[in-house]
């Protein structure tokens, strides 16, 4: 599997998804700069980092979302190119409308960083498969801004038609309905603020997160 | 401001000369200096950047040995960690900013030391914070925490460098002046570190960064100047962070520094342009003409004077090899930082600046570092103190003595700040605050080596006895780092001292500096980096002596590396050391006694360093599976701390014809460490110590949940975790 | 020319930051103040000076980046 | 009764929020915007109909809490 990492001005979190790529697929994962246009025909999985894109300011994400390479991002990702975003990436795809709703202020208004127990509330998609039925993981978390929130309808539309994957245990920053990571109408682009690629390495965050990119790579 | 204002008493005055420091300026030029010139002289010969008060003492610090690349000198200290891999650290203050606006004060206090480490071609890798606040109860202090706190995590999360650890102490003697000592590591390639001398003649200077604002002008001298009530009114000069442009200024340096185009390089700290400019050219024995009409400004009609003064952050100054001025020029549009070419290099020894065709200053560069002040002010020594007995400190009952000690604001769970600090960032930091080890563990990239860091000093100590707490905060990091299964290197230090002109203040200084260096040649643990913070001090009342160091050591194989969280059912509790039980200046003493009395720990050198030695040969042979060393609150907060991280309770045993209980339990005697080791590594560990002449004695047992002792101890772990959790949430939502 | 941009969260949108102003001022012992609203101003510095023009690209702005629809409503004020 | 109260940077200060919207907009293609700046506006929902008694008690407020005075100034509106 090919994948790629799209890099924006001050979001820190490439080398993080970067690290945990190339541990996982054993390939090298090619870093593309936000004022690139184009995604090479050739990458099979997309993640848009986290970090603080343009330093968070106006609004988290939305000035990355904006970019030229995101243009490019919507279009191949609307055609099923799958497309993961963690954290600030998260935030980028909901921006840039590839997923639905926005993100708000932690409801404690604190950066809160810490490990993080997750309910996997939908173990049969693209992201999730490889975990085989396991119940809950533990994934880091690091966000200022990471308050989920859609209107109502979209929320009851999320959880029937099981497009929310993750659930928080304990939610850590008030997101709606407790509510972590969510996917598209069509399965292949993925958003949630916890970090699984900061889960592949014992002596770093656990290894939790292998199976989340396992998942991807025995989905193709 | 005009160059042509008349220079009168009162302005030399203003700018913080004295006359006789204005005499040499009069002698030097042969006339009179124009304000340009005179504001030039008066921040490099402030307090801050001349070191006039300390210079001549630092110059006594051991700052050689086999792994130092460059000790104290540049911008930052570099250690060779083997492998071509190169360790750059340093630490600073932003005291003051930092009182008067503690979110600012404290992101930029982040950001400068950042420079310092990048500037010399390293990655930043890790974070550290030495914090100091006033009392719990003074109005001011829960503000200062939120602010100070948030400013670092600000900073530091935005531009991805992880935030690994630090201490935070709080005492009545801070009230009025809190302290911020910020510490960052990068790493780089032994080949690949640049300097700040400037070469050549005729070379190109670069500045990169922001634009130059009228933001800090005379920050350095509000950095050297005490305090008194109306410095509320001195605010104008705080300095606003803008962590996006630092991250990009640092990508931006790094993809530069992979190219030959780097003659020299400089950040802009305290005094901007200013000390940059100067400091490039005296290092290189060079002159430094600049046109300021080219500088990039952020407002309409700056004069040289604020041109030269401000303290506008995240600004580099660089001299560029001939004929790569257009590769700099693409790198820095790419990462869309203001880049402008703004002098050349000469060969007269000079600082000319040129501005709307006029030249407006034209002074020679070497008085103003050669003819710096260098003072030798009087130093009184702190009398001693006698040293009290436990005898006469009675501990009746030893639960309600725990409890007190794991809630009180020196030893409660810190959670509620680091939990505000992206740990793990860039995938290498491995042993985050969240196990509680006493240092911070950071991988070096892609290697399964790491460099272990901790910050550590105990102003109590030093208060009691400057050259006694002097050795004490040296060693403390030393044994921190061992305690990881770390070779400690080096160290950078922050010196935070009242007004230099009290002799008893200065005494302080000098007796604190005299037994860090002893520590430093009894360890071989140089000092390669460090800074200087003096007048802190509020209406003629001065902080604690509180020379805070940060250690830096490298774990050459990660497989080989502890914590104080690994005790298992089971484990056997050993004390490596002698318990005295020393309660002179101990916590215990501060927060269940009420009194602050009596000698503080004598530190024998020669003890710590054969049992540190002892303990990381114990580590690498894989004989322990937890380790911590005693510090504040002595043996049982010490073993608290390691059932803690464990979750696993404890039994202790205190033997017979041991010193007095709250000695034993509370008392704070120096070269200990309490191990976690299996039943069957009990009696190797022992004999081996026996015939190195190692006191070791067992102590107790792990397992169960509950903490017990033959002193009548028996409470469960859960209680003393949610004593020591609930302290610092409860003072922050009061 | 100058346009002022007002953006605040639409109506349901929980405001985690006036909430907590709200509890703050309220700690501080104002207790006339029920209930706090955080917004933005964004002031932009504009060319030209036919304000209709100006409005109609600001309109623009505001829909492409300057507000999130989803969350957001804004307010826009040309001054000459 | 209402109090709009309008933070921003006091002039001199680094906007860098301000700057960044300044030119992604000019990325955008809207270069007819040559600066922006980022303010706050707080709406506080406040008991009473005095609006002197008001505008007093606001002031208090924004500096005791709202505004950071170090770096920031504030104006105060108060509708009915
Ligand atoms: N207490 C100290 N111990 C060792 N070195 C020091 C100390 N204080 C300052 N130095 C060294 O003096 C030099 C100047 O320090 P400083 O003015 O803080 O540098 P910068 O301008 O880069 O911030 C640096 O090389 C620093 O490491
Ligand atoms: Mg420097």
């Amino acid at each position: 599997m090919k994948t790629a990492v799209i890099q924006f001005p001050a979001a820190n979190c490439d080398r993080d998804a970067i690290t945990a790529l190339e541990k996982i697929t054993g390939r090298e994962s090619t870093l593309i700069w936000h004022r690139e246009t184009e995604i090479p025909e050739d990458i099979d999985f997309v993640v848009v980092p986290g970090g603080f894109s343009y330093g968070d300011y106006l609004r988290c994400g939305a000035m990355a979302a904006r970019s030229p390479i995101v243009n490019d991002l919507v279009k191949k990702a609307n055609g099923g190119l799958p497309v993961a975003g963690f954290c600030n990436g998260f935030q980028i795809l909901c921006e840039a409308g590839l997923l639905p709703g926005a993100l708000l202020r932690n409801k404690n208004l604190k950066f809160v960083c810490k490990p993080q127990k997750l309910k996997i509330t939908n173990g049969n998609t693209r992201f999730t498969s490889a975990y085989g039925g396991q119940q809950e993981v533990v994934y880091p978390v690091a966000h200022h801004d990471g308050n989920y929130y859609a209107d109502d309808a979209t929320l009851s539309k999320l959880e029937k038609s099981g497009r929310v994957l993750f659930k928080y245990v304990d939610n850590p920053n008030g997101s709606a309905r407790d509510i972590a990571g969510i996917c598209n109408e069509d399965g292949n682009v993925f958003g949630m603020m916890p970090h699984p690629e900061r889960a592949v390495d014992p002596l770093h965050g656990g290894t939790d997160g292998i199976n989340f990119f396992k998942s991807i790579l025995e989905s193709r | 401001m005009s160059q042509d204002i008349e220079i009168t008493k009162d302005i030399v005055a203003e700018h913080g000369l004295s006359k006789d420091e204005y005499k040499i300026i009069l002698d030097r030029l042969g006339r009179t200096p124009n304000m340009n010139e005179l504001g030039i002289f008066s921040v490099m010969w402030s307090e801050h950047c001349s070191y006039k008060s300390s210079r001549r003492h630092l110059g006594k610090f051991l700052t050689t040995g086999e792994r130092v690349i460059q000790g104290p000198g540049e911008n930052a200290g570099v250690i060779d960690i083997d492998d071509g891999d190169a360790i750059i650290f340093k630490m600073e203050s932003h005291n003051h900013p930092s009182y008067i606006e503690p979110y600012q004060g404290a992101a930029t206090g982040v950001g400068g030391i950042m420079r310092d480490v990048f500037t010399m071609g390293a990655r930043p890798i890790a974070l550290m914070n030495a914090l100091r606040f006033g009392e719990p109860s003074h109005p001011k202090t829960k503000s200062l925490v939120d602010g100070v706190v948030a400013g670092i995590g600000g900073y530091g999360n935005c531009v991805g460098v992880p935030t690994v650890g630090g201490e935070t102490n709080f005492h009545k003697g801070y009230n009025g002046n809190i302290l911020v000592n910020a510490m960052c590591v990068g790493l780089a390639s032994t080949d690949n570190v640049f300097y700040s001398a400037a070469k050549g003649v005729g070379n190109p200077i670069f500045y990169v960064g922001s634009k130059t604002g009228r933001d800090g002008i005379h920050g350095a001298t509000m950095a050297s100047a005490e305090f008194d009530d109306d410095s509320d009114e001195k605010r104008p000069t705080v300095q606003v962070g803008d962590p996006f442009t630092e991250k990009l200024l640092i990508e931006a340096c790094l993809e530069l520094m992979a190219t030959d185009a780097i003659i020299a390089i400089q950040d802009m700290g305290a005094a901007g342009l200013t000390s940059s400019s100067v400091e490039m050219a005296d290092k290189g024995g060079v002159g430094i003409e600049l046109n300021l009409d080219h500088v990039p400004q952020r407002e309409d009609g700056m004069t040289p004077y604020e041109m030269m003064l401000s303290e506008s952050q995240e600004r580099m100054l660089m001299v560029i090899q001939p004929g790569k001025e257009q590769l700099a020029f693409d790198i820095f549009e790419k990462w869309e930082l203001d880049v402008a070419h703004i002098g050349e290099t000469t060969d007269t020894g000079r600082l000319t600046l040129h501005h709307g065709g006029k030249i407006v200053c034209d002074i020679p560069v070497a008085p103003l570092a050669d003819d710096a002040p260098n003072y030798d002010r009087p130093h009184k020594p702190t009398p001693k103190r006698d040293v009290l007995d436990a005898a006469h400190i009675a501990l009746t009952d030893v639960n309600a003595g725990l409890l007190a000690m794991m809630g009180s604001p020196d030893i409660a769970s810190r959670r509620w700040i680091w939990e505000q600090y992206d740990r793990h960032v860039m995938a290498d930091t491995v042993d985050s605050s969240q196990s509680g080890g006493d240092a911070a563990i950071v991988r070096i990239h892609g290697k399964n080596k790491a460099v272990a860091i901790t910050t550590d000093v105990t102003p109590r100590y030093c208060y009691a006895d400057p050259y006694e707490g002097g050795k004490q905060c040296v060693v403390e990091t030393w044994r921190n780092l061992t305690c990881v299964g770390a070779d400690p290197i080096a160290i950078t230090d922050c010196l935070n001292f009242g007004n230099p002109e009290r002799p008893d203040i200065m005494g302080q200084f000098v007796g604190c500096i005299e037994g860090m260096n002893e520590a430093c040649n009894a360890l071989n643990y140089p000092v390669v980096s460090g800074n200087v913070s003096l007048y802190n001090e509020t209406n003629g009342v001065a902080i604690p002596p509180t020379p805070a160091v940060g250690g830096v050591g490298l774990i050459p194989d990660l497989d080989f590396h502890t914590n104080l969280a690994g005790a298992k059912d089971g484990d056997v509790l050993l004390m490596i050391g002698e318990n005295t039980g020393w309660i002179g200046s101990s916590l215990y003493l501060r927060e269940v006694a009420h009194r602050e009395e009596g000698a503080p720990p004598p530190v024998n050198l020669k003890m710590e360093k054969l049992h540190g030695d002892y303990v990381r040969r114990l580590i690498r042979n894989r004989r322990v599976n937890a380790v911590h060393d005693c510090s504040d609150g002595g043996l049982l907060v010490t073993a608290t701390e390691m059932a803690l991280a464990a979750d696993i309770g404890f039994d202790l045993q205190r033997p017979a014809g041991s010193c007095a209980i709250s000695g034993w339990y509370f008392g704070e005697d120096q070269a200990r460490y309490l191990l976690a080791v299996d039943e069957n590594s009990v009696n190797p560990i022992l004999s081996t110590a026996e015939g190195l002449g190692i006191p070791a004695t067992k102590i107790g047992t792990f397992g169960g949940k509950r903490l017990t002792s033959n002193d009548g101890l028996s409470l469960d772990i859960g209680k003393v975790r949610s004593t020591y959790e609930a302290w610092f949430p409860k003072l922050m939502e009061s | 020319m100058k346009a002022i941009v007002h953006i605040g969260l639409k109506p349901g949108v929980l405001d985690p930051q006036g909430r907590a102003i709200a509890r703050s001022l309220g700690d501080l012992g104002f207790s006339e103040v029920t209930g706090a609203r955080q917004g933005k101003v964004i002031e932009l510095d504009m060319k030209g000076n036919d304000a209709e023009k100006a409005k109609a690209s600001v309109i623009e702005m505001c829909e492409k980046l300057l507000a999130n629809t989803v969350i957001e409503s804004y307010k826009i004020d040309i001054e000459a």
